[in-house]
């Protein structure tokens, strides 16, 4: 018997598992199914075998195997499936949570170390999760004079203008959340929320290292925002628009960073100082100013400011891919969807079962996206990388390199822009 | 550029480590193996022999109880009292032998240095975890019995950096 | 306190017999070392007192009212730059604290072996009130700035107030200390 | 309130003036406080505030006998306990009068340059990740642990030895320690030289710990610094070659100077010293006496040949490290007082720091090569 849990019994906890199932099944009754029923309400509704989708028919047709994946394909097309699942914050996050494993495991191989390695049985893979259930569990401590609602709305924020970033990103051809004609021009005004939030979260917080972190992080990313937008404006000089789908589309013979490499340098670097990684991450210094602006948060709070870290993160190395490295844009690999599948259907020894409704993603789509996110998973291999291997830089060095160096040159790279521009090179559009 | 080639230069030798061997010893798993049966000392040279300075190990045969070991740790640790045993050996006219509290214990291994009669001596076992502080404290019987230790693992240097086998 | 009446007369002997012993043989002395004492009994004739010749190290016992002047001269004529360790050894049955400095060189490296000891006594109070009393030295801190933190740990170890040094606070005890100097004879640890 | 308590002052606050309490739980401190006031990012004043984990070495040595005050006297520095451990030893020797036989002298200045390396890898450890260089943080606390090895097989404790005992050491080398311990070192060696590509070399450290923190060869000998601090100022004094005890004035030292006194040369010099280590580690190998006795045989209690003080000093991992002992001719020192590196650093700090930005705080803090718990005792 374990010392540990003297008074086990076997069936009080079969017991308490019941009690458990029972309770899930009861909420799920009362209020899981009202709200996918509220949603459904809300949402417009196909026509599927000439008959208008209602909630209630969506729901009872679901089980019909030729009415199921015309159905999850209507609902594919609906903006929550966008905003919720693939382009928007779920792929999003999923990514995020990929970076955050990939990041543990890759510094300790580089550490000569094991990394997580317990949870889930294998290499660790289940860490994450534990390390955010241990962070649901945590107790929100919130200092004595702080300012409480901003204080409490900050993470959300935080959180909110990552996900509005994810949103801009076009992950394969029509896949994109928000399809913005003036979507650099978004991105822009999303990336200048951080530092609001991040210095209202450290003043708020009413504490010292807090605030001298926030301040840190304000100064760093207004100082790096301004070489991030010039050194993106040779891209839009050469496309002509500044709407990323176009960017993207734009490049489907060569990527941006075969001209402007010199951007591309500057933006990677602005990139990492804005996304506050080492070695640019002094507005965490632990050494100095313990944890800076995340000094104060406790429990989910801290958890929420790390999930949309890496959603930033994510945004940052997705917009890297589709200004520089030619977004969706690939050789076509994956192979076309076996045509008579849909003609003949899947035949089973006797059985031969047609299943309507297929191909549910398109080749392109499927292709854009597996193009897209091994570009992405490689830029942020090389975002991850540094932390393995620079120490962090120091106030005046980080401005000085702002300032300095990385504005002059991007104005290089606004220079080699215009004159291939106006060599003839290149045209808006691309390659004339 | 020096610059540039001293973070090329950096980034190169970090990749080049990915491809090293993890140098961590993942303990309940392996265990480290020691040279020795642990840490003794011979009273009639004066000198001790190499080993790991772990849970100590008394020979009741050997033990007088004349508190040399007692009297030692004094100034150390207090760990070490002298209690009775209900045991009758000819040389041990008190019935008196060590008992030692691993909770004080520091492991310095004097009062192996300070028995004259070969009784003391530590051995390899290191693993004394209690959920108790009475656990912690073993009687002249409990430090009577040699302790098996697992002994799996150990530094291996190859060509792929040193590794714990 | 009867185990503290016997240490003094066992420490009395520290420095008397071997005190006596540059007179007795003087033929061992070594020959660098007794030129640095040399130098120092020409300028202090009587006011040091040579304790011991040793090979490497040379001891001067001096008064408290000499030891300014006889620092300066060691840093300023002798070419000995630093202070290594600044340690205070409490004598109860003489009623005086003894501060011994352990002074050496680095600038000059035929001295680098060398370690003069300055050593220099203050009264003692049966009922030390630290910073109050007569337990004062005068600081060595304008000749030797590095003495700065070891005259603050002797200030609150043994409560010898060191007149003239700037930064008299506490260093290593807690700020609301309130028991004996913690290092002085009659501090004892037992039952405590 | 200063009157009453000498340890406690009411400062006048300036309003442009922030203090910031770096420690005792803060991650850039270790165990102590340094009390810093900026102004912006300038730190106008400082002051160290050492005493967290003071216990009273020395008190506690006036009350054990020499044998008995060893466990506990390496306690200080337990990463570096052979050194800290070693001029207490000498000194003993002196005032007991034993005789220390040859091989046990080499087999101390084994142990001594191991625990050296030890100390210097866990102190270049936390320099690593004072800058926020996790990889620096890992690898030496891995490649450290080659040399622990060592140090289990050699004296049967990882990391508190307690293994020189006056008159020798406690016991005998292993049977095949050197050839383990050629093979082992050799390895660290060349591990060791691999941390330049990445981090001394390292453009961004350079630019960093470069010209901060600068120590000016008058200051470093005025303020009585020691070991590398003193040495990455120019001043070429190590006592294993100007007072060299037991047989280090047998061996072939090279000591590693530098002239900056920044940051950079300070966390650089301990570096080159262990590589001096690794040599000094192999020439003892090969010049240490193949058997022989290892230790004077010593009573359980000895007694002293009658009043006497000693000073005896030794380079340890971080500088020369004293120990003064007076004996008033019973079992136990009547006062004994260990004179610490760190102790004899510290004074650097507030002269370093003042007019330095914030964000150089940890790298000049760290680069001192202070050890709180040593300097508290």
């Amino acid at each position: 018997m374990s010392v540990i849990a003297p008074k086990f019994k076997l069936s009080e906890f079969i017991k308490s598992l019941l009690d458990n199932i029972f309770w899930v099944i009861l909420l799920l009754n009362l209020v899981g199914i009202p709200a996918v029923f509220m949603v459904l309400f809300y949402i417009e509704m196909p026509v599927i075998n000439g008959e208008l989708l209602t909630p209630f028919l969506a729901l009872s047709w679901i089980a019909d195997p030729s009415r199921t994946l015309p159905i999850i394909q209507a609902f594919m097309e609906t903006d929550i499936f966008r905003v919720m699942a693939f382009p928007g914050f779920g792929f999003a996050a999923l990514l995020a949570a990929g970076t955050i494993f990939v990041e543990r495991k890759m510094l300790a191989k580089l550490q000569l170390r094991v990394g997580p390695f317990y949870c889930g049985k294998l290499e660790g893979i289940l860490q994450l999760m534990g390390d955010g259930l241990k962070l649901i569990s945590k107790e929100i401590i919130i200092p004595a004079k702080a300012d409480k609602p901003i204080f409490w709305a900050a993470p959300v924020m935080f959180v909110a203008a990552a996900a509005a970033f994810v949103a801009l990103i076009p992950v394969a051809p029509g896949w994109v959340v928000a399809d913005v004609d003036l979507g650099l021009i978004a991105v822009f005004a999303v990336i200048g929320f951080f530092p609001i939030i991040t210095i209202l979260s450290a003043w708020s917080a009413n504490s010292k290292f807090p605030f001298i972190g926030g301040i840190r992080a304000l100064f760093q990313m207004v100082s790096f925002e301004i070489p991030l937008i010039l050194s993106l404006l040779g891209v839009v000089i050469l496309t002509g628009t500044l709407n990323l789908s176009e960017i993207a589309a734009s490049q489907s013979s060569f990527p941006w960073i075969i001209f402007l490499p010199v951007g591309a340098i500057v933006f990677f670097i602005t990139m990492l100082a804005e996304l506050e990684r080492i070695p640019f991450d002094l507005p965490e210094a632990e050494s100095e100013i313990v944890a800076g602006w995340l000094t104060e948060l406790s429990g989910m709070m801290y958890g929420l400011v790390q999930l949309g870290t890496y959603l930033k993160l994510y945004a940052f190395a997705a917009l890297f891919v589709v200004l520089f490295l030619g977004g969706w844009n690939g050789p076509s690999i994956v192979p076309p969807f076996p045509a008579e599948i849909i003609t003949d259907g899947i035949t089973m020894g006797p059985v031969t079962l047609k299943v309507p409704g297929l191909p549910i993603f398109s080749q392109e789509m499927l292709n854009g996206t597996f193009w897209f996110v091994l570009k992405t998973v490689g830029v942020i291999f090389f975002i991850i990388l540094p932390r393995g291997v620079f120490p962090r830089v120091r106030v005046d060095i980080l401005l000085n390199l702002g300032w300095t160096k990385l504005i002059g040159l991007a104005f290089v790279n606004i220079f080699i822009a215009l004159g291939l521009l106006y060599a003839g090179v290149l045209g808006p559009g691309g390659l004339q | 550029m020096g610059t540039a080639t001293g973070i090329i230069r950096a980034l190169n030798s970090g990749i080049k480590h990915m491809a090293m061997k993890r140098f961590t010893l993942r303990y309940p798993e392996e265990k480290l193996k020691f040279v020795g049966d642990g840490y003794q000392f011979d009273p009639s040279t004066g000198v001790g022999i190499a080993g790991l300075k772990g849970r100590h190990m008394l020979f009741h045969d050997h033990c007088t109880g004349c508190q040399l070991c007692s009297i030692a740790c004094e100034g150390v640790a207090e760990a070490i009292g002298m209690v009775k045993v209900p045991e009758e050996h000819k040389h041990n006219k008190k019935s008196i032998m060590p008992q030692i509290d691993y909770g004080k214990c520091v492991f310095c291994g004097l009062c192996v240095d300070a028995c004259p009669f070969y009784a003391l001596y530590m051995t390899n076992d290191y693993e004394l975890s209690s959920f108790s502080k009475e656990g912690l404290i073993y009687t002249p019987a409990q430090l009577q019995v040699k302790p098996y230790v697992a002994q799996d693992s150990e530094i291996q240097i190859t060509s792929r950096g040193a590794t714990h086998g | 306190m009867s185990s503290d009446s016997e240490k003094p007369s066992a420490a009395k002997p520290v420095v008397k017999p071997v005190a006596k012993k540059p007179e007795e043989k003087p033929v061992e002395l070594p020959a660098f070392e007794k030129g640095l004492c040399d130098k120092i009994t020409e300028k202090f004739t009587d006011k040091v007192e040579v304790a011991f010749v040793k090979e490497d190290r040379v001891r001067i016992n001096v008064s408290s009212e000499n030891v300014h002047d006889v620092a300066e001269f060691i840093r300023d004529e002798m070419n000995f730059d630093h202070v290594e360790s600044v340690s205070g050894v409490d004598f109860p049955q003489d009623k005086e604290i003894e501060v011994v400095y352990h002074i050496g060189s680095y600038s000059d490296s035929s001295l680098a072996r060398q370690i003069i000891v300055l050593a220099t006594r203050a009264p003692r109070e049966e009922d030390p009130i630290p910073g109050k009393d007569a337990t004062r030295l005068p600081t060595l801190r304008d000749i030797f700035y590095s003495v700065e933190f070891h005259e603050r740990e002797i200030f609150e170890m043994f409560g010898v107030f060191f007149e003239g040094h700037p930064d008299n606070r506490r260093l290593l005890l807690p700020e609301d200390w309130a028991d004996l100097p913690p290092l002085r004879k009659d501090f004892d640890t037992r039952g405590r | 309130m200063n009157e009453i308590m000498p340890g406690l002052a009411l400062q006048k606050v300036d309003e442009r003036i922030m203090t910031l309490n770096v420690g005792p739980q803060h991650p850039g401190s270790g165990h102590m406080r340094i009390i810093v006031q900026i102004d912006g990012d300038y730190i106008v004043a400082c002051d160290p505030d050492p005493g967290y984990v003071h216990r009273g070495e020395e008190k506690m040595a006036e009350y054990r006998n020499y044998i008995l005050n060893i466990p506990h006297l390496e306690r200080p520095v337990i990463h570096d306990s052979c050194n800290v451990l070693y001029p207490y030893v000498l000194g003993a020797e002196e005032i007991l009068g034993i005789e220390v036989p040859e091989r046990a002298k080499y087999v101390r200045v084994i142990a001594s340059e191991l625990n050296r390396c030890i100390y210097t890898m866990y102190w270049l450890a936390i320099y690593g990740i004072f800058l926020g260089h996790s990889t620096m943080f890992m690898w030496p606390a891995g490649d450290r642990e080659l040399l622990i090895d060592l140090m289990e097989k050699m004296t049967g404790a990882r990391v508190t030895h307690a293994h020189f005992i006056p008159g020798g050491v406690r016991n005998d080398l292993p049977p095949n320690f050197e050839d383990v311990c050629l093979r082992q070192v050799n390895y660290f060696e060349k591990r060791i030289k691999e941390y330049a590509a990445i981090f001394y070399d390292n453009p961004i450290l350079i630019s960093r710990t470069k010209d901060t923190g600068v120590l000016s060869r008058q200051d470093a000998i005025r303020l009585g610094t020691t070991g590398s601090v003193l040495r990455a100022s120019g001043v070429d004094y190590d006592l294993r070659i100007k007072e060299p005890y037991d047989v280090y004035d047998e061996l072939d030292i090279h000591t590693n100077v530098m002239k900056e006194g920044d940051a950079y040369a300070r966390s650089r010099i301990p570096w080159l010293d262990m590589m001096e280590s690794c040599n000094i580690i192999r020439q003892a190998l090969q010049k240490m006496p193949k058997s022989g006795s290892v230790r004077t045989k010593l009573k359980p209690n000895p007694k002293t040949k009658g009043p006497a003080t000693v000073y005896k000093r030794v380079e340890s991992g971080r500088g020369s490290l004293g120990c003064y002992i007076v004996s008033d001719g019973k079992v136990e020192p009547y006062r004994l007082k260990l004179s610490v590196p760190s102790f004899r650093n510290l004074i650097a700090l507030p002269y370093l720091l003042k007019g330095e930005k914030l964000g150089n705080m940890p790298s000049v803090y760290w680069s001192l090569n202070y050890w709180p718990v040593e300097a508290d005792r």
